[in-house]
């Protein structure tokens, strides 16, 4: 029977309006005839396609701009009560391929930092602007802090090692950091957003372009999934940044995560969606014990309810998030500390209902969960990827320090 | 704990062979395995790195003719109280490595296993395959079982009990005619020399007098095998669809006969999980000293991850769990190699196998929980392969998934349990 | 720190109005003074002052009549726009005494499906609203399908046995069942709400007050939890209904469903709120390792960080079912089978969160945990019996029956 | 599956004497607890049915004597490599009645293991004893640890290795003179007959030498006991406050001497570890009896619970879960049954220590989880008193939570494992 994959799980469906549905079913009919409906092609040609397919989207269709103000050339999505349509926007793209969405997810956080108001940094729009209005694909990479080495004494982000150093010179700066792990696309990143420290062990953000001098990649890493997201470590020695690309404030770090939160768990809700659309194609034709439909034997119904459920509470826990936002009236947007907390709760507890949904879901299908030619196991590399690397270190315990702080007043340190 | 050998295992009854046998194969992985086990994912169709190991665990290590009887040039291990013991050892410190290149070698032996342990031993059949495998020459076997409708309802016999099988054998003369098509079995996909294939002398039958096991050497004329299909892991085992048609192979190849032939099938279900639990406690104990060593070398807040209380709790916790899959591991072992006590069971009884499937569902869905929390302590460093964690992440899923996965687990354990009668 | 506890979750504020915030906020208050801060004087005479305590709620405050429309003289909280105020004040009301709030939940439920728009049933409030918006306590009692018996061939509710049968006579009906479990209150119930099954297996809802001939109440039992909602099985022999006050159709059973598993849900959830102060307050008194308080050693504020996740996930679940309720524009009510499916996946899932939340936090109380003084337990105790009565039979499998209908088309029987 | 004997345990290591008092056992439950376990809920505080029942299993049976040597009227069980066994099979089938009931008759003991298990024996003091308890009157010991600030700090001995404990022993001439407070030991509220009491010789101290384990009658003067306090669940087992006020006990009470003490004391961590899986186990064999009542009587969609394929998948996990909670269980027993053996360790042993603290926590949160979960299966009806198995949800949360809970067995984990130096 058809049915309608985007709108079969509940969600507060007044936040999002009517233009952004029509948006998001052209992209969903888009992915369905450039992607879905010829996987295997598809796959075969992956690295040609996957490009192919990333410009239609982004520079013919345009979403790439999309964040920035109309005077900057963009579409002029920089409005917080425009997150859950944002939100809805990637969910569709993820839905055809993670990988995408993931670049996009990337690139929407750092331009959203830069360009969402009411704290415009028209510098930082100047710089980044130019390059993602333009007529060409452009890749964002992002640095966050992470893991810290032994013996070493690193500046920190609310327990976690910043790696990256900047220091004064000649009223601008001088960025120094060897080996730094990117969230990903390390590899072929045009834009860098490095969360950095200043001398007295402050966070910040620096923005710089990878034509930039003293920028050095590692070798490119190869990764669990996401494998069109080259990754590779970064070193930067005396990367010189001018002054107005750094913005020197704990918030925006704060603010940055909030977004990567956000805007992954909708990758990740959206991968779901199309594991779901593939199960449930597997339930409606497969038979078991010799007899009756997979969907019609109650143990794989309860089996196929739990997937259900953990599709359903991610997606109604990124609404959230994004209402969270968009209610400016309300919440007051980045500045109130509930919204980094809430975005980091719920953000680790999306990954894991999506990841958790897959995992029970490929238990129907035996080996073709594992058969690259189902895809399922495409979209759970991909979903556990960005697990990991929202992670950043030690797991979920980051961020439950930091949900100790705000709920217990708990002075843990780290 | 100073290294995973002090992790739990009945230490009064280990065999006296297994200590030495064990750090040969520690060694072995150590110098062979773990040097190249990153190249293997690309090697999955080649098998250029791959094969080599292969043979020096099964020829020169001789695994491949452990289960024959000494007089046609074997080990005579079917005889062994220490038999399950042993293949665990092989599982597990194999599996630490790289746990398809573990089930490739000990599946090579899998059909084996319907004819050489004893009370079901076909003598005759023994020394006519013998030469294959007590040579110098490699020689993988295969256990085709999987049928493309149905999955692996095969492997419900209780309740299937041959039912849904298609591949059919037909007596003529002096020879079985086999018609069917197999697909998925490890060590497929072109390398087999050899096929244990389960069919079925009257289709649609669900008597198990009318289920057959026949062994079928891969280059018989009518045998087709297909190219290895891609997978998310597993590189170092092949799978791919087998045909055949009207395959002739002599009567003396089907291992036992009517009736016969079904109870040695259903005890190839505990041997099945026997390699499975070995294969992913040695993941685990390998994922163990990864963490160890991120854990002492890593920071969070400036100190030592395994010294934040939070992480090292999390750090015990899957600790923990991979001492408990241990002991849960031996303790299949303990139901197989109890076989001709007093107080043991044959391995195709129900106990045997409610209690081994029971037991390998809880290792498999432990073993993906600590693999992807273990991802989740490296953070963007648990998605690197350099890290050697998130392969056998892979694979530990597809050993979870596998035989029949959870659900058939499930249901063979409420059927012991609950003595369900319909289920 | 002094914090509140009300507002310390986040959850779309948005949907509860300001008059709602003030009720709630007296609400809360009274509950401070007439129940928490005086939790072992409360204990000591429980029986005596929880009858008091709900009088004054009930009646002097007036909660009993709060559903029903003016002409009634409730108080006219009858339309589904309502639903955020109902969750938000049974939440304050629990977190004094889920006991309490039980009672008002299953009150609440039943009321619901008599007078919410657009359906008022104006037979049954007639039956029921004299009593409710009396000047007396009346006690509701709700007898829902259940597990059948081996050998019997019951009449089904989405699979569940419906053990009270109705047959016509006189042009009413005679009500006929026995033993059967009442989800609470069976007891010292004033009027039941029956969900029972005619001639023809069909399913509705009689309403009966409880003076009824016929009737018949087993002896008590001792329960888990929610000690002062006494419940017991009721028989039923030949007693008479007026056919006017049974509804006589599925969507009224699925309605029932539906408003218990939300407002059992704000229930928990408000108890919970009480077991985070509880543990809070633990939290910052206790020391760990001879140095330090509980709620800065990071394991502990792990653990802590855990119970305030799954509060915070509960939370928000239970206002985005009343957000489906409430956005009749969007959804259109109960008849749109999404609500039901909604509030049991949700609704379930609440439990659970909720549950764990307090099995994790007990974990840091040792002792204190399971002793009575600090009443931890009783909230334990309370939100399990909840659970359990919620799930009827075979914990989640029939509702994971019900979604597998719902989202894979599954003909799964049963 | 036709009975719970059929949940798995190591046969080839079972005593001989297990079998026969296993029975006798089986039948005291069966006979004299489970028709009144109902009304122990209610009996808390006046114990009219459930002292009765202890007097039965502590003195008729004869388990007060057990650690006595022969020479005092004892079983010598402390010598037999089947203790653990045995003091498993006691907690495991009469917390299959009532795991209050178990704890409070095993615990009694509890103290006497700092000095009658080999090889830490005090035979002078042993012989003192042994008249209160190889006698036909009740003796009941308690385990007097647990103090008001800190709470279960003082088990952490690796950690705060003696440094929180207030309890102080002053000597005075021929007598040791106690000051404290203890609270919330098994069998105190008023029924205790004997103390054990750690304490300190010097008061801040973190020298394991400063540790004193002495023995005090609570006929004492200056011993004061509480009534009981009100509890969510085990009723049958007692607990209160006790304060010591200048207390005079002989010398010879105190159970060895410096440094020994401390060591005598770790040894009983083992052993309350082992008492909580047993109780644990108890209770999960007679849930699963329970469900295999209910889910062959009760129906969902007019089938047998049983029968429908989603409730017994989940009965089957329940069922197995049990088996591998016994499985380890066992694991545990022989931990310490093994204390003798070559390749052994004392079951003080950091390794002993940190083994046993990861299965009992892992079967603690399962028992939770399992229990829980059949609560719901139940419904309505699980919440019943009436159906036994709300019962056994509350006690096995107890167990859970008591003996430092879920987080020190973290630590401890943490520390074996990780070799971790500042947790």
């Amino acid at each position: 029977m058809a049915y309608d994959v985007s709108e079969l799980f509940p969600y507060p469906r007044n936040w999002v309006d009517d233009d952004t549905r029509a948006i998001a079913a052209a992209i969903h009919k888009w992915a369905d005839n450039e992607i879905i409906n010829n996987r295997l092609e598809y796959q075969k040609a992956y690295a040609r396609l996957f490009n192919e397919r990333r410009r239609s989207h982004n520079l013919d269709i345009g979403f790439q701009r999309i964040i920035f103000p109309e005077e900057y050339g963009g579409s002029g999505f920089n409005s917080l009560q425009k997150t859950p349509a944002l939100v809805t926007i990637l969910g569709e793209l993820s839905r055809a391929d993670a990988g995408m969405g993931f670049m996009s997810a990337l690139e929407y956080s750092l331009s959203a930092v830069a360009a969402m108001e009411p704290n415009v940094n028209n510098k930082i729009c100047d710089l980044i602007a130019p390059l993602l209005c333009g007529t060409e694909l452009k890749t964002v990479s992002i640095l966050m802090p992470g893991p810290g080495t032994a013996g070493r004494d690193d500046p920190l982000f609310m327990g976690r090692s910043i790696s990256a150093r900047i220091e004064p010179h000649r009223g601008g700066y001088l960025l120094n950091g060897s080996g730094i792990r990117p969230v990903g696309n390390g590899a072929i990143a045009d834009i860098f957003g490095v969360v950095c420290a200043n001398p007295e062990g402050k966070a910040g953000i620096a923005l710089i372009t990878a034509d930039r001098s003293g920028i050095v990649r590692g070798e490119s890493i190869r990764q669990t999934g996401l494998d069109a997201c080259l990754n590779a470590d970064i070193s930067f020695n005396n990367t010189p940044v001018p002054s107005e690309h750094v913005v020197m404030n704990d918030d925006a770090v704060r603010e940055l995560y909030t977004w990567l939160n956000l805007f992954l768990g909708a990758v990740s809700v959206g991968a779901c969606l199309n594991f779901f659309e593939i199960l449930r194609n597997w339930a409606e034709n497969r038979t078991i014990k010799g007899k009756g439909l997979l969907k019609n034997n109650p143990l794989c119904a309860s089996v196929l309810a739990t997937v259900a459920e953990e599709i359903g509470l991610a997606k109604i826990l990124v609404y959230n998030i994004s209402n969270f936002l968009g209610r400016t009236e309300v919440w007051g947007g980045h500045e109130n500390p509930v919204i980094f907390m809430a975005a980091q709760m719920f953000g680790k507890r999306i990954q894991q209902s999506a990841l958790n949904a897959i995992n029970r879901g490929m238990e129907l299908m035996a080996s073709a969960g594992y058969a690259k030619e189902w895809h399922a196991e495409k979209h759970w590399r991909d979903v556990k990827t960005i697990q990991s690397v929202l992670c950043g270190v030690a797991s979920e315990v980051p961020v439950h320090m930091d949900m100790a702080r705000f709920f217990y007043d708990s002075a843990v340190v780290a | 704990m100073k290294s995973i050998d002090e992790f739990s295992r009945p230490r009064s009854t280990i065999s006296p062979m297994e200590r030495p046998f064990r750090s040969l194969l520690r060694r072995l992985v150590d110098e062979e395995i773990m040097p190249h086990r990153r190249e293997y994912d690309e090697d999955w169709e080649k098998h250029e790195y791959i094969e080599p190991v292969i043979h020096k665990l099964c020829v020169d290590l001789g695994i491949q003719k452990a289960l024959f009887p000494q007089e046609c040039g074997g080990w005579s291990l079917g005889q062994s109280d220490y038999m399950m013991a042993l293949a665990y050892c092989i599982a597990e410190e194999v599996g630490r490595g790289d746990s398809a290149l573990s089930l490739s070698s000990i599946c090579s032996l899998w059909p084996l296993c319907t004819f050489l342990i004893p009370p079901l031993v076909n003598m005759d059949l023994a020394k006519r395959l013998a030469p294959l495998f007590t040579g110098d020459t490699l020689c993988i076997g295969c256990q085709a079982m999987t049928e493309p409708q149905g999955g692996s309802d095969i492997e419900n016999m209780d309740l299937i009990r041959g039912k849904t099988i298609t591949t059919t054998a037909r007596q003529e003369g002096g020879h079985w005619v086999i018609n069917g098509h197999k697909l998925w079995p490890t060590n497929s996909g072109g390398i087999a020399t050899i096929f244990g294939v389960p069919c079925t002398t009257k289709p649609g039958s669900d008597d198990p007098d009318d289920f057959a096991y026949i062994m079928v050497p891969a280059d018989t004329e009518g045998v087709t095998q297909s190219t290895p299909y891609a997978k998310a892991g597993m590189a170092a085992d092949k799978n791919g669809d087998i045909w055949f048609e009207n395959v002739r192979v002599p009567l003396a190849y089907r291992v036992h006969g009517p009736g016969t032939d079904a109870l040695a099938f259903k005890g190839l279900i505990y041997m099945g999980q026997l390699g499975s639990v070995g294969f992913a406690v040695g993941a685990l104990m390998n994922i163990y000293e990864i963490l160890y060593d991120f854990a002492s070398t890593r920071t969070f807040g400036n100190r030592l991850l395994k010294e934040n209380d939070a992480i090292a709790a999390m750090l015990g916790d899957l600790a923990g769990a991979v001492d408990i899959c241990r002991v849960l591991a031996y303790e299949v072992v303990r139901l197989g190699d109890d076989r001709n006590k007093p107080w043991g069971s044959p391995i195709y009884s129900e106990e045997t196998t409610a209690k081994a499937r029971n037991i390998k569902e809880f290792i498999c869905d432990k073993a993906v929980e600590i693999s992807g929390r273990a991802m989740d302590i490296l953070g963007a460093y648990g998605c690197d392969r350099v890290w050697d964690i998130e392969k056998h992440w892979r694979d530990l899923k597809m050993i979870q998934l596998w035989l029949g996965g959870k659900q058939l687990c499930q249901m063979e354990k409420a059927r012991y349990y609950f003595n369900c009668e319909t289920l």
